[in-house]
C-alpha cells in the first residue's frame, strides 16, 4: 500500500453514467489486476474504494460508474485536479491459476478489473476469452478496448439490445473448453457464475469499506477457512472457499 | 525543545498519542507504512472470551464528518490474541501496549481481564464497558454507574496492572459512571466510545448497516467528547485518556486542556493511515505556536 | 405530481418543513428575504414567563460541521410575545405556528402554555423540556422520564392545542422519556434538542463559550438524531417531529423513514438563510429521483 | 440583506498577516460604511464576519488579519474563486450626526471601515481627522491609502515604531476642535476611546456569531436601551447607550 497524490488527466463519459478516469501519480505500489484503489474526495469522510482498471509505471485508469454523491462529484473533476488516492490495495487475481484458456466475465461495473487481467494474462501467454455483461446497449461499455486486445469478447444484455439477451451465465453455459474463470459484478452474478462454471475461479467482492487496508474489520465475510477482511485478504476469493 | 512525555499510572509514553482501539487492527499494517514505534503507545482490537465474527455487513456506514460501524467486536478470542497476536505485534511495537477487553458478562470481562494480566507487553487493560449486558435486558454495562462499578471490581480483583474503564458517551450523566468507577478502583477512565447513530438508504429506503444501528465516530462527535472529557475530569482524580473525532495536534491540545493525560486517534486512521504518525510530527510545532513548553502545564488547564 | 402534505394532530401543513425554534427568529429576517408562508410551519423562538437576555457571550463557538450555542432563551418574555411579537408574525405568516415554550418549573411552563394556549395563531405548542429545573438541582426536565411526564401533565391540564415535548438528546434512554410523556398525555413528540458540547480556545486555553459548554447542532448531529427519532417512533403512537442536522431535501426523507411525520431544520437556517426555501423547492425533485409519489407512504418506511 | 456569489479579483499581503482582498460582484445591498459581510468559505460551518473596507457598483474592498484557520484558508485563495456572501449585513455609521470635523479613530483590524466612512463624510462635504493605531510600524496599514483621501492622518504605533509612542487615545488627547468620533477596534480601545472622548460618537463592536443577521440571538448585548444584537441593531453602537 501507498498513498500518494494524483493528478487527474482526463475524465471522460463512457455511457451516461460510466466514466473512464485516467491518472498520473505513483503506481508502483500496484502488483497485481484486481487490486483496488481508495480515494479521497473532498467534502466527504470515507475513502472511495474503486478497481485498477489499467496502469503502467506513470498512470492509472479507472472506470466508474456514478450511483451517489461521492462518485457523481468525482464525476465533476477537471484534468490538473490533485487526488490522495491510497494504491495497491486488495490481493487481486492469481494469474498462476489460469490454465491456457481461462474465462473472464465482468458485469456492469465488474467489468473493469478484467481489462487488466486480460492484458496480463496475454503477456503470460495464454488465451483469454472474455464475456461482458450490461443491462442495456445504452450502458455498454469498454467492449471495442477488450476486442482491440485481441481476445474473443461475448456481450450479453439483459435486454437483448447487444449481443446475446440474457445473462453472462448463459454465455458461459455455450462455453465448454475454458481452464478457469475470473470474475467480478453484482454478487447475484457472482454465486449465478459459481453455480454454472465447470472449473475452479476467482470472485472479487465488494463491500462497505471503513479503511480499506485491514485496520477496521468494516469489511469481513466469512469463508470456509475463517473470517476474511474483503479489502485485504480480497476482493478476490476462490470459488472453493466462498459461503453463499 | 518541547516536553510531549506524559505519564499514565506510571508508564511514561514518549507523547500522549494513542491509536484508539479497533480502528488500528493490532498494528501491521500501520508498520508497513511508518515504524510505529514513534506513537505513545496503542489500543488493540477489543478482545473477547470467544472467538467473534461480529455483526452481519453492511458494517460501516458513511456520515457528514465520521462514520457509523457495528463491526461488534470481530477478533480471534483471548487465546489466539495470547498465544499469536501478541508475539506479532511485539515485533514491530517495542512498548507497553494498551489491551482493549470486552465482554458480555462480568464473568467474562474477569476471565479475559485476568488472562491478559499475565502479558509483560500489555502496560494498561482497558476495559470497554459499552457492550451489552447480556444476563441483564442488554443495556450496556456502562450505561449505569452500578454495573460499570461491578465491572470494575470483578477486573481489578483479578489483575495487577492499571485499569483504564473506557466509558459509553450514550448516557445521561457520564461523571456519575465515572465517579462510580474511580470508587469501585479503576485507575483511569477511557472515554468516549462511538455515540449511537444510524443512518438509512433513500434507495432502499432500509438501515445502512445491517444491524440498523451502530458505533458513530468521527470527527463530527469531537464536541460532544471534550464535553465528556471536560466533566469527567473534574468528577475524578485518577487520569482520563480522552478521544472522540481527535484528528489533529489541534484537536490533542484541546483534549488535554480538557482535562486528558493521553489523547487516542479512532477513526482519523481509517482514512488517513498516516493520521497518528503527521500528528505526533506537527505537535512540537503547534505546542510552540500556542506557548505550550511541556504538555504536563495543560493537561486539565481550562478548569482553572 | 408528487404530494408533499403531512398531518400533525389535525393540522395539515403543505410540506413537513419547519424552521426550528431558535434559530428563525420570529421569522422577520427572512420574510425580508423570501415569502416565508411557503413554510409548512415555523417554530418560533423559546419563550419564557420572564423576559431574559440570556447567557452571557460569547454564546457561539464553530465546530466540525455544526456550532454550540449558549444564547440561553434570551426572549422579551410571554407578555411581549404576545402583545407584540404573535401581532407582528401574523403579517408576514398566515399558516398556524409552533409555539415553543421553555420554563425552570413546572408552573412556568403551565402558566406560559396556559397563555399562549388561548392565542388562535398557535397551532402547535412545543414545550422545550431541555431546561434545567431551578428546584431540583438543576438536572434539565428532560434527561428523566418522570420530571418530563410532569411538565406534560401540567401542561396538558391547561390546554386545549396539541402539545408537543421537545426532546433533549443527553439522555441514556431517549425512548423511555418519550413514552412517558405519551403516557402523560402529550399530543406528539419533537426531537432533537442540540446535544451538550463544548470547544476550548487554544489561544487562551479557556472554553470558547462563556458558559463553558452549550447546545452542540449542525449536520454533525444528523446520526445521533436519526437514530433517536427512530427509536422514539418505534416506542410511541403519536406522532414525531423530527430535527437534529436536516439540511437537505435528502436529509427530511431519510427522518420521515426514520418514524418523522413532520421535519425541522435548525442550525443550516444561520449559515443559509435561504436553507428552508432551497429545501422545499428541492423536495419534489428528489422525491421523484426516490419514487416517493406521497411522503405519508414513507413515514416510518425505515421500521418495517 | 442579500445572498450573492462574489469573484475574487485579487488578493494581496498589507503585511505579514493582514491581505487586501478585492471581490466582483452584486454590492446593491450594502447602504453605509460601517456595514459588514458574512463570507461563507469551504469547509467551515459558520460564516466570517467581515467590514466593509470600500465598495462601488460592481465591487467590494476588505481587509483581514489572519488570525485563525478561516482567514488562513481565505489568505490562500486566488483570482478567480467564487465565494458566497452575505451582504448588506449591521446598522452602519450614521454619518448625518458627525458635525462637520468628526474623528475617525481605527486600531488594528478596525482599520478598513474608517475608510469608506471617510469618503463618505468627505462627499458629504465634511472635514474627518482620521487616527490609525497598530502595535509596530511592520503591523501597519492602509496609511497612504488614507492620506490619498486628502484627509489628516495621524498614526500611533504601541512600540513608537512608527507616528506617536502609544495608543489611539494618547492621540485623542491632543486633538481639540472634533465635533464627534466614529470608532472599530478591539474593545478595550473602544472603551478607553469612550472615556476620553468629549463629544458624542459612534463604536462598532464584535462579537462571536451564528448566523449574522439577526435570527439566533448568538451575538447580544446589553446597552441601556435594552438588548441589542450585534449583528443587526449593531454592530454600531451610540456611546450613550453602550453598558461597559
Ligand atoms: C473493491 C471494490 C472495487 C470497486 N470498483 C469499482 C469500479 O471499478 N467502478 C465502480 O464504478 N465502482 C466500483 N466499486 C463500487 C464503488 O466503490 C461505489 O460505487 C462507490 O463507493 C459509491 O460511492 P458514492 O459516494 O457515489 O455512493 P454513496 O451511496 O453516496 O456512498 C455512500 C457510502 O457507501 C459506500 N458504497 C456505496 N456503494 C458501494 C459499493 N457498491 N461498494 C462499496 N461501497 C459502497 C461508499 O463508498 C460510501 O462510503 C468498487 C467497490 C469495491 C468495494
Ligand atoms: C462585525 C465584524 C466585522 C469584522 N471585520 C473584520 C475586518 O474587517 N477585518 C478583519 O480582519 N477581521 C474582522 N472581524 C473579525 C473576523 O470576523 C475574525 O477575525 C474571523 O472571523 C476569524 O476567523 P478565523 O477562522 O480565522 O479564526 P478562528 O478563531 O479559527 O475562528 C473560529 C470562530 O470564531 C469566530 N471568530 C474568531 N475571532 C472573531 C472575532 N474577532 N470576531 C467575531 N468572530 C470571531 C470565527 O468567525 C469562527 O466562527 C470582524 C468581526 C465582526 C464581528
Ligand atoms: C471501526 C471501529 C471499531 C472499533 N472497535 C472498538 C473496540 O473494539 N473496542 C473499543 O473499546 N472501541 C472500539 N471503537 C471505538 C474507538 O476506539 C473510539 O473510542 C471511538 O471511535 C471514538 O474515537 P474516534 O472518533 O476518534 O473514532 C471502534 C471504533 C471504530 C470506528
Ligand atoms: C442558536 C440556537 C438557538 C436555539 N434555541 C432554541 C430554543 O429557544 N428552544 C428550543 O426548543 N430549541 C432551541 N434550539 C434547538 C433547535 O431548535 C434544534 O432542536 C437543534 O438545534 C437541532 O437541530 P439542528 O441540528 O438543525 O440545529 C436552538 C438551536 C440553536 C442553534
Ligand atoms: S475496510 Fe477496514 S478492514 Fe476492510
Ligand atoms: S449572530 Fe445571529 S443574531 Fe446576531
Amino acid at each position: 500500500m501507498k498513498q500518494s497524490i494524483f493528478t487527474v488527466k482526463s475524465n471522460q463519459h463512457l455511457t451516461d453514467t460510466v466514466l473512464k478516469m485516467v491518472l498520473a501519480g505513483d503506481t508502483s505500489a500496484i502488483t497485481a489486476s484486481g487490486q483496488f484503489v481508495n480515494i479521497k474526495l473532498d467534502g466527504f469522510f470515507l475513502r472511495r474504494p474503486i478497481s485498477v482498471c489499467d496502469y503502467n509505471e506513470k498512470t492509472l485508469t479507472i472506470l466508474y460508474k456514478v450511483v451517489g454523491k461521492g462518485t457523481q462529484y468525482l464525476s465533476t473533476l477537471a484534468a490538473g485536479k490533485q487526488l490522495d488516492i491510497l494504491t495497491g490495495l486488495g490481493n487481486g487475481y492469481d494469474t498462476s491459476k489460469s490454465g491456457m484458456h481461462p474465462l473472464l466475465i465482468g458485469g456492469g461495473v465488474g467489468v473493469p478489473p478484467m481489462y487488466r487481467l486480460a492484458k496480463n494474462l496475454l503477456e503470460e501467454g495464454k488465451k483469454p476469452e472474455v464475456i461482458l455483461g450490461f443491462n442495456t446497449k445504452a450502458e455498454a461499455f469498454y467492449i471495442d478496448e477488450f476486442r482491440a486486445l485481441g481476445v474473443p469478447v461475448h456481450v450479453a444484455t439483459a435486454d437483448g439490445s447487444l449481443g446475446t439477451k440474457g445473462f453472462v451465465t448463459d454465455v458461459v453455459k455455450t462455453l465448454k473448453d475454458y481452464t478457469y474463470f475470473y470474475t467480478c459484478g453484482p454478487e447475484p452474478m457472482l454465486k449465478a457464475l459459481s453455480d454454472v462454471t465447470e472449473t475452479s475461479g476467482q470472485l472479487s467482492f465488494e463491500e462497505r469499506m471503513g479503511c480499506g487496508f485491514g485496520a477496521c474489520m468494516g469489511c469481513s465475510c466469512e469463508t470456509k477457512y475463517g473470517n476474511k477482511r474483503i479489502c485485504k485478504d480480497g476482493p478476490v476469493l476462490e470459488k472453493e472457499e466462498i459461503k453463499w | 525543545m518541547v516536553n510531549t512525555k506524559v505519564t499514565l499510572s506510571g508508564i511514561t509514553l514518549d507523547n500522549p498519542v494513542i491509536p484508539a482501539s479497533g480502528t488500528f487492527g493490532y498494528g501491521y499494517e500501520f508498520a508497513e507504512l511508518y515504524d510505529i514505534n514513534i506513537l505513545g503507545s496503542f489500543s488493540f482490537k477489543g478482545t473477547t472470551r470467544e472467538p467473534r465474527f461480529g455483526n452481519p455487513t453492511p458494517r460501516i456506514a458513511e456520515c457528514t464528518a465520521g462514520l457509523i460501524n457495528s463491526v461488534g467486536l470481530q477478533n480471534p478470542g483471548i487465546d489466539k490474541v495470547i498465544s499469536e497476536e501478541l508475539p506479532k505485534m511485539r515485533k514491530c511495537f517495542h512498548k507497553p501496549v494498551i489491551a482493549n477487553i470486552s465482554g458480555f458478562s462480568v464473568d467474562e470481562y474477569a476471565y479475559c481481564c485476568e488472562r491478559i494480566d499475565k502479558e509483560d507487553q500489555v502496560g494498561i487493560i482497558e476495559v470497554n464497558v459499552s457492550c451489552p449486558n447480556v444476563h441483564h435486558g442488554g443495556m450496556a454495562f456502562g450505561t449505569s454507574p452500578e454495573a460499570a462499578a461491578e465491572v470494575t471490581r470483578a477486573v481489578k480483583a483479578v489483575t495487577t496492572k492499571p485499569v483504564y474503564i473506557k466509558l459509553s458517551p450514550n448516557v445521561t450523566d457520564i461523571a456519575a459512571v465515572a465517579k462510580a468507577c474511580e470508587e469501585a478502583g479503576a485507575d483511569g477512565i477511557s472515554l468516549i466510545n462511538t455515540m449511537m447513530g444510524m443512518r438509512i438508504d433513500l434507495k432502499t429506503k432500509r438501515p445502512v448497516i445491517a444491524n440498523k444501528m451502530g458505533g458513530f465516530s468521527g470527527s463530527a462527535i469531537f464536541p460532544v467528547a471534550v464535553r465528556m472529557v471536560y466533566q469527567v475530569a473534574e468528577a475524578v482524580n485518577i487520569p482520563v485518556i480522552g478521544m472522540g473525532g481527535v484528528s489533529s495536534a489541534e484537536d490533542v491540545i484541546e483534549m488535554m486542556l480538557a482535562g486528558a493525560t493521553a489523547v487516542q486517534v479512532g477513526a482519523a486512521n481509517l482514512v488517513d493511515p498516516f493520521a497518528c504518525k503527521n500528528i505526533i510530527e506537527d505537535l512540537p510545532r503547534v505546542m510552540e505556536q500556542y506557548g505550550i513548553k511541556d504538555l504536563n502545564e495543560i493537561i486539565g488547564g481550562a478548569h482553572k
